[in-house]
């Protein structure tokens, strides 16, 4: 591995900037795909969140990564609210926390700690695979990130890999019957559309992966 | 989508500037987004919470007052609030007696006052409980889902609740007291069409003209089933029946709501609860207490809600004590 | 059309159905359409009778009770009620003290009032006065014409002169009081939606997705203008505008109702309040008291009205007193 | 004049019975008009007041003018409500006592019974002519079967006369500005729809001229 091979805090400024402009450009998507099953505002959410994360980070930039997850993570528990703040927010916290006090990570250390944020979804939601929530993404994001980088790749490859899966883990909810989060009181009649938050996950591993790559 | 309003993503900020001026003995903390009873109540005495997504107005701020709550946080519309404002609010109201934060059910609800519960216990000493209200009985239980929605019985709960508060019950008292109202009531919802959510500029979803949702919960979802449009009465065997189906009112004197969802004009309302207390007198379900009107609504959905609560002779008493909010007032 | 009802030709005898039995404190002579107090008022107290078509819920049945109505004649779906009917009521609520008649000034209701005064003249020796509310700024007043609509201003004239006759004061006395508030208050209306009238079927009017009414009555009819939509601030504007230039206002205290016509959820009418409230202020109108929500509305109508009466310390002491009916409530 | 050249009581039941079978078939049409410039109830309206009418008038049958054109009237007042309710209500009642106690009306009894009816319409409404009401279709047909009856023309030809009149009457308030009413709070607006109780009082006419056709 290399050390450019590493994302910087400049990186991952950039990377919730891309995380931002994904949501705000998808916003009426994202909150039509709520609306087949359930409350029409995911888009606005994501977007009313991921503006307030970028107008904070940009008020007071941090130097390291635990510092600037932290306000990204409070952030969005703060402005979020719904189901998505708690979890969005846990996610980027727990991030941070794992992290550490570091001015970049590679590719392993950025695995290691987006799978403390997974884990820290799972806590917060106690989401299951198969529920048809944003951990249908993330949860395969992560593991083929892994797998990449036990395979050798570089941090692009393995951000690729982590993209490409959590895209196919978002398509991968659509058939399925929801068991966790507002869809879930629609039983039968939630299959048939893809989840609004693996939806915007599937978005967050796109902007890692263009951030990233060489 | 034609509403009165400013901007799509103002709404709650000019909500709460209208709630402030039409309101004397309510006290509006804009920054926070919290509805505060002017004057607080007595020390000593248990605090009352609530809060959720805006947009099923008078739910939660017009319950705020003498004899229900003490505070409400107002989230975005459909959205729950965030913890910051239920950790403030909890801070707040406290009276040295303890707080319950009055929860429904949704996923983002419960995250969310669970986080403030663990800000206001570490940060304050704040004795803080929770009741999660659940009586939808269009949504199947279960483990492994995220259960019932909470629905119209929390604003019965509230006027109850908030009425043995009033009374210096202690926060275990007071959470026995909310947990009993919780497994004792039952609610049952339909749509005849989808509301508009300010900022999605569209209507969540589409209805033909001779269908209905039956089982939607307050949030604009679609529901457990769509069917043919039917007569009042044969909406109300609709509602009625799931709810019977699933809870032994016995003999007991209940407490029943017909609840509109917004768009559905009081004419309607009436008629339906007409229809409604015929057939559930003819199940032999003893009505004490009833309440007709738009309590718990889904913007402007048109619709309504069934919720009958199995009571005793307290809690039809607490029913009864003196309520001063903007969406509940009688006896004082 | 959908709505909650059992046949087009029965909405009314269905929903009066659910009136009785939401409300004990109620009776409801099914037969003439009426809706009495249970209990009557002390003997020798002027009694006031209202009414008028139905769809327009709370009003007026809503508004029987304790400090404001005595009987309230329902009348088909925006269609006046007859004279038998208020002749009946009048003969029944008359406690030896005279009944006052609270009219809505429109052309059927006025007919139909005026028959039933004098056939309850002719008959029963009751001594029957009358007040026609006309505080509708959106129409010209002319002797040529039919003159201004009653509207909002007749559940404030309720409040108040309900409240003095409570106090025992004669019928000149109540009289001169209604003909005061009358005088005193004004009305502006606009409608986002039209409504549907159940035995019409469909919309009354079409409105498209860019367009509103501005100066609507609240039987459905189109409005004096149709104009492009606006945001909330420039509707309260549109409002507010024709009432002050109607009426000076001075630096008298103001009771101010923003009503919804049925179909607007409360967000909007809080939010629709708080830009109305903001342009009285800067016009220097001082608002002592002020009422938000549907209270005399259009059946689904989506839209709203402004009422601003000039009060005097008398007026608002009126107004504060206590009252105890289904739709407004408080001070008892 | 032959005579046979009356309405009897059989003929004014017929009338009343072809009246309601008239409002009945064009009670969504009324309403229609009703809902350009009013509140869209006068085709419910007139259709539900006739059927109470001939409700009552077979349960009792009368023997005299007086005594039928009462009950009818009554029957109006009770039952209709609006501002039909009463307008309609009078017509009937000052017809019948204008036409007295009699079993049958030549053309001039009958006109001048309608005219008395037509006094109480005004009496009560305050109707002038142009002002869009029914006074409009009202007026010039009893004008038209006045000429009519004055140059020697049977009852059926003072009736078609009459019916004629009506008609071209309830086709002129087409163009007016309504000052009566309702539709008065449309303005300028109420100008370019045709009047609902003009267009209902038509079909009174019309109802009549087919009864007393020869
Ligand atoms: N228990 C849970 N665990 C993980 N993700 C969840 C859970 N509940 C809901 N979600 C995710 O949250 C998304 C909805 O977010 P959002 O619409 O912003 O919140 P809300 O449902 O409160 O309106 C769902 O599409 C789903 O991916
Ligand atoms: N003052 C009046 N004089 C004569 N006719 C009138 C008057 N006011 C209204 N009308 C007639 O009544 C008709 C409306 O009747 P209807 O719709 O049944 O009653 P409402 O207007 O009370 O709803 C109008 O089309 C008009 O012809
Ligand atoms: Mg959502
Ligand atoms: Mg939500
Ligand atoms: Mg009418
Ligand atoms: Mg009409």
């Amino acid at each position: 591995m290399s050390t450019t091979d590493t994302i910087t805090i400049e990186g991952f400024t950039a990377w919730l900037a891309a995380f931002r402009d994904r949501v705000t450009e998808h916003r009426s998507y994202l909150t039509e795909l709520d609306s087949a099953i359930g409350d029409a505002d995911h888009g606005a959410n994501m977007a009313r969140g991921m503006a307030a994360v970028m107008e904070k980070v940009g008020a007071s930039p941090a130097t390291t990564a635990d510092e600037l997850f932290k306000t990204v993570g409070m952030t969005l528990v703060t402005s979020v609210g719904g189901a998505s703040g708690p979890l969005y927010g846990t996610l980027f916290l727990r991030l941070g926390m794992t992290a550490g006090a570091v001015a970049e990570c590679d590719a392993a250390a950025l695995s290691s700690a987006l799978r403390a944020g997974l884990d820290g979804v799972v806590a917060r939601g106690k989401a299951e695979a198969g529920d048809k929530t944003m951990f249908d993404a993330m949860a395969p994001a992560l593991d083929a990130m892994d797998a990449a980088i036990a395979s050798g790749a570089s941090l692009a490859e393995a951000t690729a890999a982590a993209r490409d899966a959590a895209a196919a883990g978002r398509d991968a909810t659509e058939p399925l019957v929801a068991r966790k989060g507002r869809a879930s009181y629609l039983g039968e009649r939630s299959a048939g559309h893809l989840d609004p938050g693996a939806t915007s996950t599937a978005l967050l591993f796109d902007a890692l992966a263009e951030v990233t790559a060489s | 989508m034609k509403k009165l309003i400013n901007d799509p993503d103002r709404v709650l900020a000019d909500a709460l500037r209208g709630i402030e001026a039409a309101h004397a003995d309510l006290r509006v903390d804009h920054e926070n987004r919290i509805i505060y009873r002017a004057i607080p109540k007595d020390h000593g005495t248990v605090a009352l919470v609530s809060g959720g997504g805006s947009g099923h107005e008078p739910l939660h701020g017009g319950f705020v007052g003498f004899g229900m709550l003490d505070a409400a946080c107002a989230g975005e519309v459909f959205t729950s609030p965030t913890p910051d404002q239920m950790q403030e609010a909890t801070k707040t109201v406290d009276r040295g007696a303890g707080v319950l934060h009055i929860v429904k059910n949704y996923t983002g609800d419960v995250m969310n006052f669970e986080m403030a519960a663990e800000l206001a216990a570490m940060e304050a000493s704040v004795e803080v409980r929770t009741v999660v209200v659940n009586d939808d009985v269009a949504v199947q239980d279960s483990l492994y889902t995220a259960g019932r929605r909470g629905v119209g019985l929390t604003v019965l709960l509230e006027k109850i609740v908030g009425a043995g508060a009033e009374q210096g019950r202690s926060l275990d008292e007071v959470v026995a007291l909310a947990e009993k109202v919780n497994a004792d009531g039952r609610s049952m919802g339909m749509a005849l069409t989808s509301c508009t959510v300010p900022a999605a500029g569209k209507p969540t979803f589409d209805l033909p003209e001779d269908q209905m949702e039956i089982g939607i919960g307050i949030h604009g979802e679609p529901g457990r089933h769509r069917v043919q449009m039917g007569t009042a009465s044969e909406i109300a065997q609709q509602l009625v029946e799931p709810i019977l189906g699933d809870l032994d009112f016995g003999s007991s004197p209940t407490i029943v709501m017909l609840n509109g969802m917004g768009g559905t004009p009081l004419i309607e309302l009436y008629l339906m609860y007409g229809d409604v207390a015929a057939i559930l007198e003819k199940h032999g379900v003893t009505i004490a207490r009833s309440l007709v009107g738009n309590y718990i609504t889904s913007l402007d959905m048109a619709g309504c809600s069934v919720t009958v609560l199995r009571a005793d002779d307290e809690i039809v008493s607490l029913w009864d004590a003196p309520v001063e909010t903007s969406g509940l007032r009688w006896g004082r």
